[in-house]
């Protein structure tokens, strides 16, 4: 978006956004599965809200559309699967363990202070306000990746990976107001699929290690093969 | 044009009916006959291409690059669908599977085959990355068809792997677009693969080099570079043979074939910079890096599926190696390369498959003096054998040039 | 000269004609007497008329092959040194395509004909395009061609385990030295313009990037040759192939190896530098005489034979270092010298272990008996074969007047020349490699009296020695060449002399003074008041001293000799047990140089009662260079096998860590 | 080469080795007529070697059922052998038109070859002891050559040739100078002769029990005009040794021209100093007892390490000469 856009627009934008990179830092230090839950269904809303605000300002219709999309996936239709799942799987109350969450939380701001630093080469896109939000959904992915280094239990992974998803949302919007219609189309329905697929994996680990524990996936090792 | 649609609506098609077909000889005819029919749609694409010298719409194009992929893909597809036919029956037999996960396993394989060949025709990078995409989450399922504890976990391992490159990659592809915006403005224009390669010089360098970073690390994952390259060897070893042959066969060419359409762009845009060779010189590191752990992890296998699927590793890190130092000679030896490695180690994993189903074990010490009774099937894998020594040379001579 | 080229690439058809033939021999054996062996033949025919018109008429001729890639097209050349090449792979081989048909038979039941007669054909090609090549592409596609024919050929009998670890062995350092060399091409290739030999010729690179690529080409030519300390492959391999594929192996494969790096140093490199022909003279050196100690060690006749190719592969370095050192110094008459001794001594080992090699086979053929300690008496038996077989021992022990002692003379002379070098280290160390030379020889003839004396004389030591026959025509007239060849080359030296001397006139621009000067009947390498040796006279002095001794005692009083026990001390007669076995034989030598051998030696009474005696003797450079690098290849695996330790986190901790790295690395 | 055109020189060759025939056995009986008076007893008369010859050649020859034909061979190659190295040394004069056909390597060559066979016909029989003895003398042998070489590399580094008639003229020109590089390859050649030769303390040519012998157990099975040729060829080799030795390091006394006063001169130098040599040599085994097997190695490094350090100090100190 460019200088003309009112700032009061750009202001709010960037709120959403520091919104956004608060609620996956809450997510990754949530280890209440219910709890996790909501706060990502929070983050879908805050990336929908982020593409509404865009189409508005930018007046791009399309922007409407994928901005249904993500509220409908991100923080309705997931979310409601994943509930369903936690119970069908008798697993809300359960809490994760977390070894160190003071490290793991650190590592998020380092992660986020990575992630300015490397998007400050990144002049030519639109004015400083995308180029900080780039840095944002930025660091929205990488933290997302990093959670999933981090937590154990199968669901946060994929929570982990949602939000990874949520920034990367993010930053088509913010750098590139969204992508053309086509595309969003087809990540949109690749991450329905996925989400399904995650569904079933939960069903199949299940019942292959009677836990979710991810830690206990490690059958194919090769060490001391020899 | 129409040769290019029938070839992609021949998977789909097949994809939707395989879906809905009970029984099971047929559905293995079927699958046979859709495959057959990509192929002959493929070469016809061919022999328009080499009349016409391209082939374009707004969201396909092929050129004489990706044509001769087309080809291979389509033929390893027939030739691997053959091969599964009475393999997968045969395993059926046995009780493996049942007849649901049959029906699952046809159609995830024309559902693959679509993607494969919609990510190597298609001109839009989201689309690719679209693709490649529904490819990984077409093959999941295939990994774990056998449901065995392993199977699951290496098919958990894929997943969640892949999918987080992949996502790496889409990062990457949104960084480009946006790059684009002020050059070939905004909407399908900004992905169209020829019109960004046509402007490549006035794309933004500093955005191009990160993205090309999200891109490799993505792509990279699923070309099974060291160290994105743990799903690799559990993927092949667990799934069933027929997914093995098509994974190392197709899906790490695929990837390759992103990864180098990026470069070419990415090249465009650090030409004349201070980093102008950046892309080569990573992918010649990851090339080099990966050639090595393979040859490392070779020498302690014990499973022979593990055990080429390592060498499929060791092979796709030469041909990276090779394309990413550019220059005819080498670019040609990879993309031989690439021919004769998937035609060779598809049928390597047809023969394995083959031999563990007689030897009924995987360890290779278990499966002894098989040149005695199966003379062709040896025959075969010393052809398969071959390509690593006999194009080294062509593929490494330019190393200092 | 072009006509050669054309009479070299007919034998390349004809060689592949005789392989792709060989397909249909499996039904049909027959056809493997009747055209396959014959084809080969006449390859190897073709290859010798090439190669001696090539060095009769010196000159150059180009051709290319549409083979290869699109736009680089194999280009072959033919000069002097490659024609002295071809000429020794064709005399060779005609003796071995002599010798195979007889020898297959014992092949048509249990093995496959076709692949042999595939893969020998195969061979042949590869070996004659490697010389041939005259780009590196070329040279690299036909160089791993041959490791590769050669290494099915080493699993022909694939069935004994030993056979296929052998065969790893030698294609897992094949594939090692041929990477070596590629690199070594790469640099040039790289300070040059392309891979075209010429390119590189022109770009002489020398300097810091050309001891590089002197190293990379020493390292893989020489593993290769079999220098030590990279002959591990060796001893393994060549034994376990069959004996005429052996001697091809030994005689012929070796000898392309020492092309590659006569090619690579004295034609690609640039100026030659002093340290390069120390390396090499001292590698050489090392190499001929741990080799023949080793060999000394070995009682499997045919293990024994592939030391002997280390030892002499050593010699032929020696020689070549020599004309390295004398060309850096600025002595290119005398470089010449040594060069010319090297290739003496290469076409003679070509042939005398060839020999050797095929009449170990005929050894084998009639005893079914590798292992010496079985043999004995077979002179008798064989007296064709024993005749050969001595003609090899005594050219391998470089004595007169057979032509492996003008071969060490000539190198002896170039030694003895270090005199006119400035530099006081390299006058005292040239004359102590030649004092490590003698020691070699030497201690080849003492090997030699031990083969000979154990195999051949005495009394047979097992029932297979017993019932030993001669082997057939074929076999006979295989190693029949050979040995006339050996003698001629030691009779005839000038002539040959002069046939070599256009090398060195092709590669140093220099001649030898005056080889020749005195006529053919006076060898004198540097000039008349140095040093000559007039070869025939002294095959006719020998044999007229040998006539009068005879023709005096033929007068003598007692004509007639009688046949009586030999002497036993008066006790019970002599048993073949109560015989010096080979082991026994080498036992003083074994004391002597210990130190270098790493000997397990045990007594144990079995269950008879009886006193077992357990000896092995290994090669300690396996414990010193082979293992450790095998621990650490292991390690390594190991280390890697970490990282593959099933936790995905840790997999997704690696993704992560990636792409950091790269992105702090761009920023 | 000017000689090689001399028929007069060319003549001498063959007298030479008349003389060298004849001389052998004297000389092998001298040496042991002298041991005997040295041990207090009136030994043989010198020609006592010739009347063994003359016997042996008239008695028949026995062969061993085992044997084959190398052993009826080998006495002719090693006296063939033999003799053609006697043929190539300057004995009483310089102008040996011979020594141009084969110089001193050759020489060693000849040697080498002769002992090939003899070493050959050892284990020929198949008794245990001839194979004892080809396996002893060809330890010794090996050890002994490079010690030779190495002597014969400084003599021929300093006369810039190999040719034996030029060295001896060489040295016949510097006159007497004295030289480190000299003294040490003589001393180092000494020892290699003593072995080479079989002589105490390395191997003892009067011993008949077994277990000692070396170059006695390779002959055991040869009788008749055989075991004459084999001792012959030793008589020869132990001579040639001898000229060897004083001809190249005292080549005071050889003839230099062709006239006949000088032949006789020359003849006259060189017995007088075999004779001496051959005192020596006696006076040295009566004193010196012989050695172990594996002491040997230890005699033979030493005269390596002698024969090596006179290369050095030749390269090092007479640097160019």
């Amino acid at each position: 978006m460019n200088a003309m856009a009112p700032p009061l627009l750009g202001q709010s934008l960037l709120l959403l956004a520091a919104l956004t990179l608060f609620l996956s830092f809450a997510l990754l230090g949530q280890t209440r599965l219910t709890a996790a839950i909501h706060q990502f269904a929070w983050q879908g809303a805050m990336v929908a809200a982020v593409t509404a605000l865009v189409a508005a300002g930018e007046g791009a219709r399309h922007l409407y559309l994928s901005a249904l999309l993500t509220l409908g996936l991100k923080s309705l239709l997931i979310p409601w699967m994943l509930h369903r799942l936690a119970r069908r799987l008798e697993m809300e109350r359960e809490v994760e363990r977390l070894h160190h969450p003071a490290v793991l939380l650190l590592a998020g701001t380092v992660l986020v202070v990575f992630a300015y630093w490397v998007a400050l080469p990144i002049e030519r896109i639109g004015g400083h306000a995308s180029r900080n939000i780039l840095a944002i959904s930025l660091a929205v992915v990488l933290i997302g990746l990093w959670m999933m280094v981090g937590r154990r239990q199968v669901v946060a992974q994929v929570l982990g990976f949602m939000s990874l998803e949520n920034g990367l949302f993010l930053a088509a919007v913010a750098a590139a107001r969204g992508m053309p219609l086509v595309v969003e189309l087809g990540v949109a329905f690749d991450v329905l699929v996925a989400a399904i697929l995650f569904g079933i994996f939960f069903f199949h680990i299940s019942e292959s290690i009677e836990s979710l524990d991810v830690d206990r996936l490690n059958r194919l090792s090769e060490e001391e093969t020899e | 044009m129409s040769a290019l649609w029938l070839m992609l609506a021949a998977p789909a098609v097949g994809a939707l009916v395989l879906a809905a077909v009970p029984s099971l000889p047929l559905a293995g005819w079927l699958n046979t006959a859709f495959s057959a029919a990509a192929l002959a749609a493929a070469l016809w694409v061919g022999e328009t291409v080499s009349r016409h010298g391209e082939l374009a719409s707004t969201y396909l194009r092929v050129d004489a690059f990706n044509v001769y992929l087309l080809v291979l893909t389509t033929f390893v597809g027939l030739t691997t669908a053959i091969f599964s036919r009475p393999y997968m029956r045969e395993v059926c037999h046995q009780g493996r599977l049942t007849r649901r996960r049959m029906r699952l396993y046809h159609a995830m394989y024309q559902a693959f085959l679509f993607t494969m060949l919609l990510a190597l025709s298609t001109d839009s990078l989201g689309i690719l990355w679209v693709a490649v995409e529904g490819a990984t989450l077409s093959t999941v399922l295939l990994v774990s068809l056998y449901r065995t504890p392993e199977s699951i976990e290496a098919a958990w391992k894929y997943f969640i792997l892949c999918g987080v490159g992949i996502a790496l990659a889409l990062f990457g592809t949104v960084l480009i677009y946006a790059a684009a915006q002020g050059v070939t403005g905004e909407g399908d224009a900004g992905l169209s693969w020829h019109r960004l390669y046509q402007n490549a010089a006035r794309l933004d360098p500093g955005v191009m080099r990160i993205a090309f970073v999200f891109l490799l690390v993505g792509y990279g994952t699923k070309v099974g570079l060291v160290p994105m390259h743990f799903w690799l060897p559990d993927a092949h070893s667990e799934g069933p043979t027929p997914v093995s042959a098509v994974l190392s066969g197709l899906l790490l060419n695929v990837a390759l074939y992103a990864v180098v359409r990026l470069k070419m762009i990415v090249d465009g845009a650090l030409a004349g910079g201070p980093t102008a060779q950046l892309a080569g010189h990573l992918m010649m590191g990851f090339g080099l890096i990966s050639f090595l752990v393979a040859v490392f992890s070779l020498r302690r296998q014990k499973d022979i599926k593990r055990l080429f699927s390592y060498s499929s590793i060791e092979h796709m890190g030469l041909m990276t190696f090779a394309l990413g130092m550019g220059g005819p000679l080498a670019t040609f030896a990879a993309l031989l390369h690439m021919l004769v490695h998937s035609l060779a180690k598809s049928a390597i994993f047809v023969g394995v498959g083959h031999a563990s189903h007689i030897a009924g074990t995987q360890r290779i010490e278990r499966i002894r003096g098989l040149i005695r009774t199966q003379p062709r099937w040896v025959g075969g894998c010393c052809w398969g054998w071959r390509p690593s020594p006999a194009f080294r040379p062509s593929a490494s001579s330019p190393a200092s040039s | 000269m072009t006509a050669p080229l054309s009479l070299a690439l007919g034998a390349l058809a004809a060689a592949l004609l005789s392989a792709v033939a060989a397909l249909a021999a499996d039904e049909r054996p027959m056809l493997f007497r009747a055209l396959v062996s014959p084809l080969f033949g006449l390859a190897c025919a073709l290859l010798l008329a090439a190669g001696l018109g090539g060095l009769l008429h010196p000159g150059v001729a180009r051709a290319t092959l549409p083979l290869g890639l699109p736009w680089l097209h194999w280009h072959l050349r033919l000069d002097a040194l490659a024609a002295f090449f071809l000429a020794l792979i064709g005399v060779v081989g005609l003796a071995v395509a002599l010798y195979a048909p007889g020898y297959a038979r014992e092949f048509e039941k249990r093995e496959s004909l076709a692949v042999l007669g595939l893969f020998t054909g195969l061979f042949l090609t590869s070996m004659v395009l490697v010389v041939l090549a005259d780009d590196a592409f070329a040279f690299m596609v036909a160089w791993e061609l041959m490791s590769l024919a050669s290494y099915f050929l080493v699993t022909f009998q694939h069935e004994h385990g030993a056979n296929r670890r052998a065969g790893f062995l030698y294609l897992l350092m094949a594939e090692i030295g041929a990477l070596a060399i590629l690199l070594g091409f790469g640099v040039l290739a790289g300070l040059g313009d392309g891979f075209a030999f010429d390119a590189m010729r022109r770009a002489a690179v020398g300097g810091g990037w050309g001891t590089l690529a002197f190293v990379l080409a020493f390292f893989g030519f020489g593993m290769k040759a079999g220098l030590v300390p990279l002959h591990a492959w060796l001893p393994e391999a060549h034994p376990v192939a069959p004996s005429h594929v052996s001697a091809l192996m030994s005689g012929v494969m070796l000898k392309v190896a020492v092309y590659g790096f006569i090619r690579f140093c004295f034609d690609l490199l640039g100026d030659m530098q002093i340290s390069w022909g120390v390396a090499v003279l001292v590698v050489g050196a090392v190499s001929a005489l741990l080799g023949v100690l080793y060999a000394l060690m070995q009682h499997d006749l045919k293990r024994l034979l592939a030391y002997h190719s280390v030892e002499n592969v050593g010699i032929i370095f020696i020689g070549l270092g020599l004309a390295m050192v004398f060309a850096g110094a600025g002595f290119p008459a005398l470089a010449a010298l040594g060069l010319v001794a090297a290739l003496y001594h290469t076409i003679n080992h070509a042939l005398f272990k060839g020999l050797l090699f095929l009449g170990a086979g005929s050894v084998l053929h009639a005893t079914h008996q590798r292992d010496m300690e079985r043999m004995g008496g077979l002179l008798k038996l064989l007296p064709w074969t024993g005749l050969f077989f001595l003609v090899g021992c005594i050219s391998i022990s470089a004595l007169p007047p057979f032509n492996g002692f003008v071969s060490e003379w000539l190198t002896f002379q170039a030694a003895l020349q270090a005199w006119a070098l400035e530099n006081g280290i390299l006058r005292s160390l040239i004359p102590v490699t030649a004092a490590m030379l003698a020691l070699t020889g030497a201690l080849a003839a003492a090997c030699f009296v031990k083969v000979y004396g154990v195999t051949f004389l005495g009394q047979p030591r097992s029932t297979p020695a017993r019932k030993a026959h001669e082997v057939s025509f074929g076999m006979r007239a295989g190693q029949g060449v050979l040995a006339a060849a050996c003698l001629l080359l030691g009779v005839l030296p000038t002539f040959f002399t002069g046939l070599l001397d256009t090398v060195p006139g092709l590669l140093l621009g220099q001649h030898l003074p005056q080889a020749t000067a005195g006529g053919w009947l006076w060898l004198t390498p540097v000039n008349a008041h140095t040093a000559s040796y007039s070869a025939p006279l002294v095959f006719a002095a020998l044999a007229l001293a040998w006539w009068l001794a005879a023709w005096a005692l033929r007068r003598g009083a007692v004509r007639q000799v009688r046949r009586c026990d030999a002497w036993d001390c008066g006790f019970s007669p002599l048993t073949p047990r109560m015989q010096y076995s080979a082991t026994g034989f080498a036992q003083p030598i074994r004391r002597v140089f210990g130190p270098l051998f790493r000997i397990e030696e045990s007594m144990s009474r079995d269950e008879e009662g009886l006193l077992r005696h357990r000896l092995q003797v290994h090669d300690r450079l396996w414990e010193w260079l082979y293992l450790p690098v095998g621990r650490a290849a292991l390690r390594a695996g190991r280390w890697v096998g970490h990282l593959q330790g099933g936790n995905a986190r840790i997999y997704l901790g690696w993704t992560l860590a990636t792409l950091g790295a790269l992105l702090w690395l761009i920023s | 080469m000017a000689d090689l055109l001399n028929p007069a020189a060319w003549l001498l060759v063959p007298v030479q080795a008349l003389l060298f025939l004849v001389g052998a056995p004297l000389l092998a009986g001298w040496i042991r007529q002298w041991k005997g008076r040295l041990q207090n007893r009136r030994g043989p008369a010198p020609w006592q070697p010739l009347r063994d010859l003359r016997k042996l050649f008239a008695k028949e020859a026995l062969v061993a059922h085992s044997a084959s034909t190398v052993f009826r061979a080998a006495p002719y190659v090693v006296f063939a052998s033999t003799l053609l190295a006697v043929c190539i040394v300057p004995f009483i004069s310089i102008l040996q038109p011979a020594t141009a056909i084969a110089d001193m390597i050759v020489l060693v060559g000849f040697l080498a070859l002769g002992r090939f066979f003899l070493a050959l016909a050892g284990m020929d029989v198949g008794s245990s002891f001839g194979g004892m003895g080809s396996s002893r003398e060809m330890l010794v042998s090996a050890l002994a050559e490079p010690a030779m070489l190495m002597a014969v590399f400084t003599l021929a580094m300093s006369a810039h040739s190999t040719n034996l008639s030029t060295v001896a003229e060489y040295n016949l020109a510097q006159g007497l100078v004295l030289r480190p590089s000299y003294l040490f390859a003589l001393l180092g050649l000494v020892l290699v002769a003593v072995a080479e030769t079989g002589r105490i303390p390395v191997d003892n040519p009067a011993t008949h029990l077994e277990l000692t012998m070396i170059h006695e157990a390779m002959i055991l099975e040869y009788s008749g005009r055989h075991l004459a040729l084999m001792e012959w060829a030793a008589q020869l080799k132990l001579m040639l040794y001898g000229v060897l030795l004083v001809n190249l390091f005292f080549p005071w006394g050889l003839a230099q021209t062709l006239s006949p006063a000088a032949l006789l001169a020359g003849l006259m130098a060189v017995a007088a100093k075999l004779a001496a040599l051959g005192m020596a040599l006696a006076v040295g085994e009566t004193v010196l007892a012989k050695m172990r097997l594996f002491r040997v190695p230890l005699f033979l490094n030493l005269a390596f390490l002698l024969t090596l350090l006179g290369l050095l100090s030749h390269i090092i100190l007479e640097a160019g000469a």
